[in-house]
């Protein structure tokens, strides 16, 4: 999938956040976070426990609204309209989003539909191979394992092929084969040019999976290390 | 298009959903059977007493059983995530507004036509005729668009069970109000031109509005 | 935010200007009322059917109808403030909703306190009666939806998108009397009117009460906007206090 | 001792997180006011009609709040962990039935005599006696219990469409019955011999019954 | 506490599992697991996902129904009616088991009250210190992080001192300093002669934290690796 055919009038830069602020009553989560992220470009976000990482994630794919500042996805604002810029976001967070008494199939089937996926049926059995349910593809989510759970989460992210990848710790609770799957994916995603940024509490996986790492802290993204050498073929 | 979409597949999945489980309809068929039966004893105490309420008992019924669906259909997709997936997704906030609000009109119409020969027998509602479901679909559709607007409100909140009917009935009681009136006339036998000329047109309009009105704002009301 | 520190700063002009209107309209809705007052005891006729009870009419009639006019203001401050997200629309949505329920209880009120007399019973499940009780109940759950929300920032959203339905049942209150042809008198203000509706002496006082009912609505609304401002700029100030 | 400490302390967190929500008396005071709004619309029609059917209303009403309170209660529940926190403690599960069954009953008879005086104005009940209140505790007593349990089953997705209708609708419409008769004849004002020899003792035996069999049974609904 | 002195006919192994089947329809999960921790122990549980830990757990914890086996608990049968077995477990799992309405510190005191705590506000205030939670106390649950409400769960799961530990992934959402925290939780747990089994996808934490790692596969303990060298002080 070609980003430039999809994106022609595409920004230069996937992810461009600009003075991000979120307050929650009387806590400011967010003062004034700037980002961004160039195409072909994996970061990874680490942040204590309560920092803002769930929170700017979500911000980014729209889900919640900032108090204050500006984003863009590949040069497209993301606010309440924002369908065109919608469509580029793959977004795994704590929750799964998934309905229980669907099977991973439907639920599949059911997101496809949302995005209007052409080859639905194709693209469903593709994403469930890539991160190996294909044999729970029957069975309903609620008898999934919280790892099998997660990892359909993905699916459902990568479902539509977005060109920016969002993902909350989506190394945690999966087992080593699945991580070191999800590993491979992500370079896969850099390499055709896409984007992605991730949240991890683990340094050793940010590190091994990132091109750049950024540290959340004191609601300001501290230790932004664009040059950071990439290892992402470890 | 898009709209349509996006709309005929949620509402297509809580189709499946509620196939799965039954629990919306089953739910609403209990409490429609208990309002039924209740009545039956309650009420027919006096005999012939029963035959002017009746109408009225039967919309009472309805938009009770519309409460309980429309809060069933809102609080199924908060169990893994809020409606984070529906909101993630590149179709408008209109268009999750008409998928809910289609489900809930499916299952509500279900409900009612399973429940409508029951009540005929049970509080022995003298004639049913096409008009009298013309009568009962436009309710519905206002039923079912303040309803799913509403019950997307007050999932949002912790009093959600008890905030929904709080908000959904002063905005549809005109709307019970013209189906009540309606059907009095209709179940009445009489001559229907009251129906056609004062309270079919009212409900239209209500519709109408509503329809206009509820899909703009509902954008607005899952901003956090 | 140094405005608030308790010595006298430097004000906007139309912010003095704002406060200064709010002055005048109190001094001209006193002075309105009183002469008001007078015409309706004293001058007003007495009515031939209804005697001395009817007098309460040019108290019911202009409250009702400026209740109308809150709930008006309030939809309309609720599709500003979607719109634009400027406080001070919310400001003014609120305070028309709460005006316009008060305005709503005197109209119950009077309206009560005319039926015992007129009617022989405090309440009847009168269209006009019952519809004028879901507008009340409306505007209430409007109010409460503000408390319920999880974030003020819901509240005000929220309460702005059931100012905007709710709306919808002011008309019907409207015509409920030609709807359903209760006892409840038929309109004598508005598009439905009759021209005949009244005599002439009556229309005029009825008039000249309206525009002291109006004045006294225009104070509150601004007085009550005011009071918000405040209470959000404390809040803010709370705010600032707590998170550094 | 070990049960009325559990089942004490469940109670007092549902009751904790009922006051949260600090308006739940006025959100239901509201509700039952537009309750009677709507029943009043719907059907008084015909002037005079309304007092041979106000018990009916009466517990209809009643009947609907409770579907509500017994849904939020175990919703509540299941928000983040399907009773797993209750049912590891070292408490029976008698207690825990007890537990939840008193949130409710406290929540369902606060709102139920909330709602009484204004019931009772609108729907213009002629007398209000200490036997009506009576009526209504041994009926909401019976409502809990039957609710709390079948509301836990509901927890167990698997026999939730067979059991919720086949088993809830027959057990707890005698309960009703049982209320509005006895309402009925509180009402009218006449003899009561009635309600003291036949519907109260009916009402008692159904609350022992189901006082005895649903906690014992309860225990075993929880195996997975 | 004293583990004795609590237990006077106690057991002398801590968990002791025989036997342990489990099917969900025409899956088989657990096809017979024996397992014994004994006292001052840290087990560690690894598997992939759906190798059935949680399951497994959740068994040891009474809240699953094993199809066949037993389960001893300082000797105690674990069963239907086993209140003496369940006072002595504390459980956290992949649900946080907290209302989302309450604060930190009423979910803990109705917890508290459940158990029977006498010195409830004591051992609140100090089950929420050793979790790092102390400033959060009397925020809702429902405004925490998502590592914050796993820290909550764990706090709730020591809160009634519970002789056997049951930790389904508990390191995964906690930051950097919570895992030193919890790790030092579990070095003391096992030096005061408690006992602890938790499940962990990270072989690095499973190592550091435990005496003895075992491994699930194909519905059997494989692996048990008994005299596994502790290094529990690294
Ligand atoms: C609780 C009882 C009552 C309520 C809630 C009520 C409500 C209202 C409302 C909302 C209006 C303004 C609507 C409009 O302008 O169209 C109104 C107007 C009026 N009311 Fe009432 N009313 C009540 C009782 C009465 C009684 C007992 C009388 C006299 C018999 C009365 C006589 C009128 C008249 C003459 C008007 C002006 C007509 C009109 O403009 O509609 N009302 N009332
Ligand atoms: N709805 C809310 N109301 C109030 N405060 C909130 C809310 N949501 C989040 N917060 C607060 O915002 C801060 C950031 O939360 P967030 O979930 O973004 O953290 P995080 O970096 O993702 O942490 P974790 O690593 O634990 O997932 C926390 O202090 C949290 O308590
Ligand atoms: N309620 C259920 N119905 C049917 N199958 C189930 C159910 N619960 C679990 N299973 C199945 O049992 C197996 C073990 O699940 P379990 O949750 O114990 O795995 P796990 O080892 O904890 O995995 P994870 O690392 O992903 O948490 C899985 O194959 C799962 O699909
Ligand atoms: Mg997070
Ligand atoms: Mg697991």
């Amino acid at each position: 999938m070609s980003i430039t055919a999809d994106n022609p009038d595409g920004g230069s830069v996937a992810i461009a956040a600009a003075g991000i602020r979120k307050e929650y009553g009387d806590r400011a989560v967010l003062r004034g976070v700037d980002l961004t992220v160039g195409w072909g470009e994996v970061a990874v976000l680490f942040g204590a426990n309560g920092a803002g990482k769930t929170t700017l994630l979500r911000i980014l794919a729209g889900l919640t609204r900032a108090d204050d500042g500006a984003v863009r996805l590949a040069g497209r604002p993301m606010h309440r309209r924002g369908n065109r810029a919608r469509r580029l976001v793959g977004f795994a967070g704590h929750q799964t989003m998934l309905y229980n008494d669907l099977t991973c199939r439907e639920n599949l089937a059911f997101y496809a539909r949302l995005y209007g996926i052409r080859d639905a049926g194709q693209r469903i059995d593709d994403a469930l191979a890539q991160l190996n349910l294909s044999d729970r593809a029957n069975r309903r989510v609620r008898t999934l394992s919280h790892g099998m759970q997660k990892r359909l989460a993905m699916a459902r992210a990568i479902l539509h092929e977005p060109a920016v990848l969002l993902l909350d710790e989506p190394e945690s609770g999966l087992d080593a084969a699945s991580v070191a799957t999800l590993g491979e994916l992500l370079r896969e995603w850099a390499a055709s040019g896409r984007a992605a940024l991730l949240t991890t509490h683990s340094v050793e996986v940010g590190l091994a999976w990132a091109h750049r790492a950024l540290t959340l802290d004191g609601g300001r993204l501290t230790g932004d290390v664009p040059g950071y050498p990439s290892t992402g073929s470890g | 298009m898009e709209l349509l979409r996006g709309a005929l597949a949620i509402a297509w999945k809580d189709v499946r959903l509620e196939l799965r489980s039954r629990d919306v309809i089953t739910s609403a068929l209990v409490f429609g059977l208990i309002v039924v039966v209740v009545f039956n004893f309650g009420l027919n105490r006096a005999p012939g007493s029963l035959a002017p309420v009746a109408p009225g008992l039967l919309w009472v019924a309805y938009a009770f059983i519309g409460v309980l669906a429309m809060n069933r259909a809102f609080t199924r997709e908060l169990e893994q995530g809020g409606l984070d997936g529906l909101l993630l997704a590149p179709v408008s906030r209109d268009a999750v507004f008409l998928g809910k609000m289609l489900g809930s009109l499916i299952f509500m119409l279900v409900i009612e036509a399973i429940l409508l020969p029951v009540f005929a027998v049970m509080l022995d509602l003298p004639t049913l005729s096409p008009t009298l479901g013309l009568v009962i679909l436009l309710a519905t559709v206002g039923f079912a668009t303040v309803g799913t607007f509403f019950a997307a409100i007050a999932v949002q909140t912790r009093s959600r069970e008890i905030l929904l009917p709080v908000l959904f009935f002063p905005v549809i009681v005109p709307v019970i109000i013209a189906a009540v009136e309606a059907s009095a006339l209709v179940l009445q036998g009489g001559p229907m031109t009251g129906v056609w000329t004062r309270w079919l047109p009212l409900l239209v309009v209500f519709d109408a509005l509503f329809l206009v009105i509820c899909p703009w704002i509902f954008g607005f009301i899952f901003e956090g | 935010m140094a405005a608030i520190a308790g010595q006298p700063t430097r004000k906007t002009p139309w912010r003095a200007a704002i406060r200064d209107a709010r002055l005048w309209l109190l001094l001209l809705a006193a002075v309105l009322t009183l002469v008001d007052g007078y015409l309706i005891f004293v001058v007003a006729p007495t009515d031939a059917v209804l005697g001395h009870i009817q007098r309460i009419f040019y108290i019911h009639v202009p409250i009702s109808i400026l209740s109308f006019l809150g709930f008006l203001l309030c939809a309309i401050a609720g599709i500003g403030y979607l719109i634009r997200r400027g406080e001070s629309w919310d400001r003014l949505a609120h305070a028309s909703a709460e005006v316009g329920v008060v305005f709503v209880t005197l109209a119950l009120i009077t309206g009560v306190i005319w039926a015992r007399p007129v009617w022989g019973v405090w309440w009847t499940w009168e269209p006009r009666l019952t519809t004028t009780l879901i507008l009340w109940f409306i505007y209430v759950a409007y109010l409460m939806i503000r408390q319920y929300a999880p974030t003020p920032q819901q509240g005000r959203v929220w309460s702005a998108v059931v100012g905007i339905i709710g709306f919808v049942d002011v008309p019907i209150v409207y015509y409920s009397v030609q709807w359903w042809r209760s006892i409840h008198p038929v309109q004598v203000i508005g598009p439905e009117a009759a021209d005949d509706a009244l005599e002439p002496i009556m229309a005029r006082i009825l008039i000249f009460s309206l525009v002291a009912t109006l004045a006294l609505f225009g104070y509150l609304l601004l007085e009550r906007m005011a009071l918000r401002k405040t209470e959000d700029t404390l809040a803010q100030l709370r705010r600032d206090a707590n998170s550094d």
